[in-house]
């Protein structure tokens, strides 16, 4: 109690400079106050601030390796100011290259070129977005999915095999491919989710395990020459058909293409499957409280294995959108690391389909910028994932970042009448405010 | 500036002891930044320069670090920026979204001449060779899928320095048990091992031996791998069990993986390593156990081709290093020069002549077409 | 609750016992049966009935540098095999009739079955090979392959004891690793480096419990945020400046091999368990302090209680939030040093994400072993066997792929964790903040 | 030791829990704390126990003012507390829960468990316990379970020792051994505080009474005092405590049960041959201490639990193919033993809450998406009817107070046709006003026709409700009896005495509660 009274009191003084006469004043300026508290307090800001401070602690890493800013700070002392010229010079060209390489180019020799950084985030963001979806799903009814890496492998690959393996006509030929990604990425995910709803597997050590073999299937499969269909031996498939891909939407000069709009419907799909339908219902009901959801009549293992089968063919199309896409070719490495990044993704969006979205795109900004930041300035892109994991830290514990703001709280936790609290210390808190963990506690069967 | 950051704190503390003393004095003057490459931005370009010339590498997955083709394309990008004074770019691939995004940020540095290393950068180049004809590009252990006329192949017939060493090393056992075993099974691995068989092979023909080789069936192409080039307890333990099958040499041909391999080796005591596509015994620290290694001069033909290219000489004519321009080689036996048998190195040494007068082919079906 | 001297004889009317009703209407379990027919007769058909006549398969139990050495053991294969899988057969049986009669078994009827198994795979494996299986190697790669894993499965397992769920072992591996290297490198000492690598976990473990417990931050999102700021921070720092200045930084450091007098001389178990350096001997030392502590302490019961029902702890004087804290970073050292086996303990430098992803293993070890020292150390044996019996097989020239193998640990962690452990009882408050 | 408090006083944010609060437990004294749920009974508990700071006032312990800053202190200082729900951890054995934050160690912190089994053995000896050291408390019945909650606060030489709502789920014989307990206790010198809603005890055991209502205490009384004078006291108005309704007109058999057995997945006997009837327009009752397969009866009725023998049917159809869902759309009401676990989904909202149950049928639902408009409407419709507090039904159901969301879920259940009204423990949690409410709302439905089951461990609901009860022992049914039958009688049988056994001994020996009761109809 005492620390947010204390915080109360705090911020008033700092926002009214001069005492003020006269009532209507002293309320406007309250409401001012009040209105900034609110501000203070919405995710938005939080967002915001928690991006500001990952950008302060990314550059305290890039200063401190920087050879030139060491120089300066070995005669620190002598002249401090070479330091601070030198530091700034370094943050100004490591984060100015972020922002042109993920946002607009306003260096870039044609205007082309300057808009083209949009459209590059645009395109990191397809994948990222729709595996972060099926993450989320997990998330939305109580399972952790660690899969998305495995399913997105499936996917992929099930995606380009189709994709070059066959002749079809144009539309044809590229919903067989997106649909044989969606297949893949489903049946990968339902193993998990039928293990788990028939014998109780815990899904998490099941994904897993099902990512690393997903790996060395994909592996052995691009030895096989029925498979890739090249007539080398190196491990990459034949490219898929022009009639396979998605469409780019710019033309030449820009990779952006149509599985944005894929996308933007799946997230669109998931809002209405979570918040708007039957099934969805039960997804959710599993989620926040198994035992309920039962007594309501929800079958939970079919439930719990949809999830997992729904969840695995969102990342199965992510995997399908990505080389349909972008890379037209499967090789070993085709998922990358979206797979765990997708986790990062669906937690930063809080499980939310529109957070979701949102967050692929702050992701895939930040991806596309650290490549222009690191060929120009040779910042490794590994500070990428310090960024990303400092801002979804944060993100995910306001107080600590009003606490580095000296912003206001709100009124900190265990302000509310008894009933209410109590009700909260249960299950609520934990649930209620925080769909991604259901997960934890719930899953592993307290079996009664 | 941020005092309450936890992460600062940390990140602060893990660097902490870089702060060297902040005491020091001041140099006299101050002469413009230098140019490391990490200052670099578009307008020192424009700088007066003996030579107006960027030179630019992407990685893939593997990285700077790798001990493997990626390091040895740096090293020789390195040396031709001090020998020819040039502005240079690079670009680590953490995975296969990065080789398109990384080689379009090269030409948009505007790099003269551009490599990317591995064939897993095919596709990449290509298209970026294609859509910038003024520009030049190179790519190291692939060829071109287009042959565009700005683009140089460079791919190296290591096979047949792996025939030497698996001869070497079929000569050298005690146990007459050699082993090989890769990191993930490619072509740019296996056809080490492909080599190294036959180099065995030849050695069990011509004596009339019957040195055994694990780890590799050159006709099944099957055998042993790690599994990544990450895990280096895996190699470890995987040497391990030749080392109980009685190998007394091993190749690993797994990048770092291999340091796991020479690890157990120098554990064991009584084996020793053959290194591959660097001199092991110049790059890594085992060179006391190191019996010889299987080079593969990516250094020198980078350095080469930026050479030609800064000439104004370059040529979309792929390099195919063998043992004929020694673009491929046995390295030296260095501690092992009195344990290898003169007859054997006369040997070696008749093997090249035939491998490069055709004599004796050295086949194998990873080797680059 | 029966006589007592205040109340009368009414509270000590019992009810006729239950047990008897619980034999009517227990259901047969065949899970286990059908599993040992199955497997039995895989190994009768397949292991003893697909071996050449004649073949001999040969043994090794002792390597050139033992103390002691064996020759080579060989044994005619099909008739080792028949003999392996009539014994399977025969045990098969008795889980027949142990669960008609709904006897229960003990954990070694298992055990004894997977061994038995095992070793008809090794017979049919190795018949007629010019290679002979070397048990010694294939044991030792199998404990050194789960050295990692123990490590951090007994990481997971204290925090997860006192509610704390940690998804982070693989960052606390590889903090661990990284500072092993760093520090080793820096002092030229490979102890130091052994010393700095606890530190390194208990920083991630600190921050994961500083988020869980002070901010009540989602566990899950923490420990997976924490794995992706490792992976970062490490690998920023290896590409500026541990490789920068490799000499400095980041050469390797080997800690010695310390073989223990006599026990190390023992056949087959000398070789393979004492012939060790410290970081492994510290492994056997945490696991049986754990496995004693975890129970029979007061640190161990208070710890249980505060993951169980903090509330009630609380109720009873104990601090639920520091006690959270102070084994979450406990558990977090113990992952650090085990992350320095992959670097000083092995003699080798630092190198990107070198933990490969063992932290999420040993998470699953630590699951299927049921929150149990022991059972967890069994479960990452089982690992490390199996990703041993592959490169075995593998170096015995089989017909297999090579990725079939590698697939081989993960494959077996699944059937375990569908098959036979199934739905297991975490601590009941793990992952539940506390908020009184 | 003495017991004083002095205007503590305890806020959370701007709702005041406890205000002002005066009060003395002399030494040696059983002082009763009477209040109706959420009028802060607990919340003061927790504050003399350490749990909560008071924002105001002190406490006293033989006139020196003391604070605690957690539970620790105030078990140091001599305060012991058996909470309403045990703080016993299910699979920790006896010995190691009474040890728990007092351990005797040797060594190197290793536990002296010969030590920690002297000191249980030694305080059961006392006070003439059987409890086993070595048992684990999952597997023990709830009084066993309270028994070790009391020795634990002993074995810290408890000289206060709060009991919080001890009787709720023992049996009138169990409660008859608890209060010669108490009274043991209190010879020795123990002050006892006990915290209870039921009138009965209260007049039977304490020997003053405090009444506190909303954070206050509004008056002090002597166990003299009659039951409507302490019910006024404590709801602030009068009160009825007996519903009234008319006698049942039981129609044709509706539910039938016959030889129904459940096991659990480790092999225990959950049911062991259960067969009852319940007739159109009747209401059973269902009695017995908590855990004894009442539970397990309900579940297996609505599918959640698989019968390993027996048949259920419901108006000549067998149920036992049947899923939960199918069983729930055929018209079977349920409201379920534990509301926060199986009744509401704490972070759905109200509306969500509401059609639980009825998510994918008409009107709410076309089978693949829902109609939020219409769920919207039909909650705040029947949530108005029901009288449940709310702010709108978009609000998650864990912003209501444990009494409203019940009525949710009654709302939900009882705003349908049923063909069967399955209901466990109606009214836990709730207060006294809204137990009448609830209490009539489902005479109504018995009114309706509807075959009614109805669960409880309270005798006062059962004997409130009932037109035939049931007793369950050990998942039996120990006898079935009409719904007027005697206290001590029921109390009998729910320790397991069949049920003409129990008549006879009933009519010889009176518990302390059975002669309350007996006083109260004299008085009537």
């Amino acid at each position: 109690m005492s620390e947010a009274d204390r915080k109360n009191d705090a911020a008033p003084e700092s926002s009214s400079p001069a005492p003020a006469p006269g009532g209507a004043l002293k309320e406007a300026e309250s409401r001012l106050h009040y209105a900034l508290r609110d501000l203070a307090q919405s995710s938005w800001v939080i967002t915001v601030l928690s991006i500001v401070v990952a950008l302060g602690v990314g550059a305290v890493l890039i200063l401190a390796t920087n050879a030139q800013v060491q120089d300066t700070l070995g005669y620190f002392f002598a002249r401090p100011g070479d330091f601070f010229s030198a530091s700034f010079e370094v943050i100004r060209d490591a984060y100015s290259a972020l922002f042109r390489g993920a946002v607009y180019d306003w260096q870039a020799a044609t205007p082309q070129r300057s808009i083209r950084p949009l459209t590059e985030t645009l395109v990191n963001a397809v994948p990222l977005i729709l595996a972060g979806l099926g993450i989320a799903i997990g998330f939305r009814s109580g399972m952790l999915n660690i899969g998305g890496q495995g399913q997105i492998i499936l996917g992929a690959t099930c995606a380009a095999f189709i994709g070059y393996a066959f002749q079809l006509p144009l539309g044809l030929h590229l919903l067989l491919a997106l649909m044989g990604g969606v297949l893949g990425g489903a049946i990968w995910g339902g193993i998990a989710g039928v293990l788990k709803a028939k014998t109780g597997a815990n899904e998490v050590i099941v994904t897993i395990m099902l990512n690393n073999i997903a790996l060395y299937f994909l592996a052995w499969l691009l030895r096989q020459q029925w498979f890739v269909q090249t007539g080398s031996n190196q491990p990459i498939a034949a490219p898929v058909e022009d009639s396979a891909r998605l469409f780019g939407l710019l033309g030449s000069g820009f990779r952006l293409h149509a599985g944005i709009f894929i996308a933007i419907a799946a997230t669109v799909f998931v809002w209405w499957l979570l918040e708007r339908s039957t099934l969805g219902f039960e997804m959710r009901a599993i989620g926040e409280n198994p035992e309920a959801a039962r007594t309501a009549g929800v079958n939970v293992p079919k439930a719990t294995a949809l999830v997992l089968i729904i969840g695995g063919a969102l990342c199965g199309l992510a995997g399908a959108a990505h080389l349909l896409g972008t890379e037209y070719r499967l090789a070993a490495g085709i998922a990358g690391t979206l797979g765990f990044d997708a986790i990062t993704v669906a937690l930063l969006g809080r499980s939310r389909p529109l957070g979701t979205f949102l967050a692929g795109l702050l992701f895939g900004g930040l991806r596309a910028g650290g490549v222009l930041m690191q060929a120009q300035t040779g910042t490794p892109i590994d500070i990428v994932l310090v960024l990303q994991s400092v801002i979804v830290l944060l993100i995910a514990a306001p107080p600590l970042v009003r606490a580095i703001f000296f912003l206001p709280g709100t009124d900190t936790k265990p302000k509310k009448p008894r009933h209410r609290r109590r009700a909260l210390r249960d299950t609520a808190s934990r649930r209620a405010e925080d769909p991604a963990l259901a997960g934890s506690a719930q899953g592993e069967g307290s079996q009664r | 500036m941020r005092p309450f950051n936890p992460k600062t704190l940390f990140s602060l503390a893990a660097v902490g002891v870089l702060a060297l003393s902040a005491c020091g004095e001041a140099p006299e003057e101050e002469p413009e930044n230098e140019n490391t490459e990490t200052a670099e931005n578009g307008e020192a370009a424009e700088a007066p320069e003996d030579v107006d010339f960027t030179a630019c590498l992407v990685s893939d997955a593997g990285g700077w670090d790798d001990q493997s083709f990626n390091e040895s394309a740096y090293n020789g990008l390195q040396n031709a920026i001090e020998d020819f004074d040039i502005d240079s770019n690079t670009a680590e691939s953490s995975s296969e979204a990065d080789f398109g995004p990384n080689v379009d940020a090269m030409v948009q540095q505007g790099c003269d001449l551009t490599f990317g290393v591995g064939f897993m950068l095919e596709d990449a180049v290509d298209e970026a060779a294609l859509a910038n004809e003024d520009l030049s590009f190179g790519l190291i252990d692939s060829t071109f899928p287009s042959d565009p006329e700005n683009g140089k192949a460079l791919v190296f017939n290591t096979a047949e320095a792996a025939y030497l060493a698996g001869y070497v090393a079929a000569a050298t056992s005690e146990t007459g048990v050699v082993a090989t075993f890769g990191g993930i099974q490619i072509p740019s691995v296996t056809v080490f091992m492909d080599g190294f068989a036959d180099g065995v092979d030849r050695y069990n023909t011509d004596n009339g031996a019957e040195v055994q080789l694990l780890g590799w069936d050159k006709e099944s192409q099957n055998g042993s791998f790690s599994g990544d080039f990450e895990d280096q307890n895996a190699g470890r333990t995987l040497t391990e069990q030749f080392l109980a099958q009685d190998a007394d040499i091993v190749m690993p041909v797994a990048g770092p993986v291999g340091l796991g391999a020479a690890a157990a080796i120098e554990d064991h005591g009584d084996a020793l390593l053959i290194w591959v596509d660097t001199d092991g015994y110049e790059s890594t620290d085992y060179g006391d156990i190191i019996l010889t290694s299987v080079m593969k001069q990516i250094p020198q033909a980078v350095y080469d081709t930026i050479e030609e290219a800064v000439a104004g000489e370059f040529s979309s004519e792929p390099y195919i290093g063998d043992l004929e321009n020694e673009g491929v080689g046995l390295a030296p036996f260095h501690d092992y020069e009195d344990e290898v048998d003169g007859e054997v190195k006369e040997k070696i040494d008749e093997l090249i002549e035939e491998i490069i007068s055709g004599e004796t082919v050295v086949e194998s079906e990873n080797a680059p077409q | 609750m029966s006589e007592q001297t205040t109340a009368p004889e009414t509270t000590a009317v019992h009810a006729e016992p239950l047990e008897q009703a619980e034999a009517r209407l227990q259901p047969i379990r065949w899970k286990f049966p059908v599993t040992y027919i199955l497997l039995g007769l895989l190994s009768l058909l397949v292991f003893t009935l697909l071996i050449p006549s004649g073949a001999v398969t040969q043994f090794r139990v002792s390597t050139a540098n033992d103390f002691i050495t064996f020759d080579a053991i060989n044994v005619p294969s099909f008739g080792t095999a028949l003999v392996l899988s009539i014994l399977q057969l025969a045990l098969a049986a008795w889980a027949v009739y142990a669960a008609v009669h709904r006897i229960r078994l003990g954990a070694w009827h298992p055990v004894l079955f997977g061994i038995l198994f095992v070793l008809a795979f090794l017979v049919y494996a190795g018949a007629g090979r010019g290679a002979f299986i070397p048990m010694v190697t294939l044991l030792s790669g199998a404990l050194m392959l789960s050295v990692p894993l123990i490590f951090g499965a007994m990481c997971g397992l204290v925090g997860e004891r006192s509610g704390i769920i940690n998804i982070a072992i693989e960052g606390q591996l590889l903090a661990g690793a990284f500072l092993a290297a760093v520090a080793a490198s820096f002092f030229t000492s490979a102890y130091v480096g052994l010393l700095a690598a606890p530190f390194a976990g208990a920083a991630v473990g600190a921050l994961l419990v500083w988020f869980a417990v002070k901010y009540h931050v989602n566990q899950i999102i923490v420990g997976v945020v924490l794995n992706v700021l490792v992976i970062g921070l490490t690998s920023f720092f290896y590409s500026t400046v541990l490789t920068q200045n490799a000499e400095l930084w980041n050469t390797r450091q080997q800690l010695p091999r310390l073989p223990i007098p006599g026990l190390s001389q023992i056949p087959i178990i000398g070789p393979v368990l004492f012939n060790h350096t410290i970081l492994v001997y510290l492994m056997y030392v945490i696991v049986f302090a754990l496995s004693i502590l975890v129970f029979k302490s007061r640190w161990g019961l208070r710890m249980r209680a505060v993951g169980e029902h903090p509330k009630a702890a609380d109720t009873v004087g104990i601090n639920v939030a520091r006690t959270r804290v102070i084994n979450t970073i406990l558990a977090g050292a113990i992952a650090g040093m085990g992350g320095a086996y992959f670097t000083v303990g092995q003699g080798l430098a630092f190198g990107q994400e070198m933990s490969a992803g063992q932290g999420f293993i040993a998470l699953a070890a630590m699951i299927l072993g049921r929150w149990n020292p022991k059972g967890a150390l069994l479960a990452a044996l089982l690992f490390g066997f199996s990703t041993s019996l592959g490169q075995t097989l593998s170096t015995i020239g089989t017909p297999v792929p090579s990725e079939m193998l590698l697939m081989l640990p993960y494959v077996i962690t699944i059937f375990a964790v569908a098959g036979f452990v199934g739905r297991v009882r975490p601590p009941a408050a793990e992952g539940v903040p506390y908020i009184k | 030791m003495k017991l004083q408090l002095k205007g503590v006083t305890k806020r959370f944010g701007t709702f005041t829990a406890n205000d002002q609060i005066d009060l003395t437990v002399q030494p040696g004294e059983i002082h009763a704390l009477l209040g109706e749920n959420g009028a802060g009974k607990s919340t003061l508990m927790n504050t003399i126990y350490g749990l909560y700071s008071p924002d105001e006032g002190e406490i006293l312990l033989d006139d020196e003012p003391v604070r605690f800053s957690g539970p620790g202190d105030a078990v140091a200082a001599g305060i012991g507390m058996v909470h309403q729900h045990f703080m016993l951890i299910p699979v920790f054995s006896v010995t190691e829960s009474v040890m728990l934050g007092y351990e005797p160690t040797k060594g190197p912190g290793l536990i002296d468990f010969t030590e920690a089994r002297r000191r249980v053995k030694e305080i059961s000896a006392r006070f003439g316990f059987e409890v086993d050291p070595e048992a684990m408390i999952e597997d023990l019945p709830v009084g066993a379970q309270q028994r070790v909650e009391i020795i634990k606060a002993l074995s810290r030489d408890a000289k206060v020792l709060i009991l919080d709502e001890p009787t709720a789920v023992l049996t009138p014989q169990e409660t008859d051994e608890l209060i010669s307990i108490m009274r043991q206790l209190k010879a020795s010198g123990t002050s006892i505080l006990f915290i209870t809603h039921k009138l009965r005890e209260v007049r039977a055991i304490a020997d003053k009474i405090t009444v506190i209502r909303r954070g206050k205490v509004v008056g002090e009384a002597t166990p003299e005092s009659t039951e409507t004078e302490l019910a006024s006291l404590m709801v602030g108005r009068e009160v009825s405590l007996t519903t009234q309704k008319e006698p049942a007109q039981p129609g044709e058999t509706a539910l039938s049960i016959s030889g129904l057995s459940v096991v659990s997945a480790q092999g225990k006997t959950l049911l062991d041959d259960v067969s009852l009837e319940i007739a159109r327009g009747e209401i059973l009752c269902i009695a017995g201490v908590d855990g004894n397969g009442q539970t397990e009866l309900t579940e297996a009725i609505l599918g959640i639990r698989e019968a390993a023998a027996g048949t259920i049917t419901l108006d000549g159809t067998d149920l036992g193919p049947k899923s939960v869902k199918q069983r729930l759309n055929s018209g079977i009401g349920f409201v379920p033993e534990d509301r926060s676990t199986d009744g509401v989904i704490a972070g759905f909202s109200i509306t969500e809450n509401f059609v639980l149950d009825q998510y994918d049928q008409p009107p709410y639902s076309n089978g693949v998406a829902m109609k939020h408009e219409v769920m919207r409407a039909a909650a705040a419709e029947q949530t108005s009817r029901f009288d449940v507090r709310l702010g709108t039904v978009d609000d998650p159901i864990s912003t209501l107070s444990g009494g409203n969301q019940q009525k949710v879920v009654l709302a939900r259940e009882l705003s349908r046709d049923n063909r069967l009204l399955v209901a466990s423990q109606p009214t836990r949690g709730v207060d006294v006003g809204s137990i009448e409410f609830i209490h009539r709302t489902l005479i109504e439905e018995r009114a309706k026709g509807t075959p009614c089951l109805i669960v409880s461990t309270e005798l006062d609901e059962v004997l409130n409700l009932a037109d035939r009860i049931a007793v369950m022992y050990r998942g039996r049914i120990i006898g079935t009896v009409p719904g007027d039958t005697d206290r001590d009688v029921l109390g009998l049988m729910m320790a397991g005495v069949p049920a003409e056994e129990a008549k006879a001994q009933a009519a010889t020996h009176h518990t302390v509660l059975g002669e309350a009761d007996a006083e109260a109809e004299e008085q009537a």
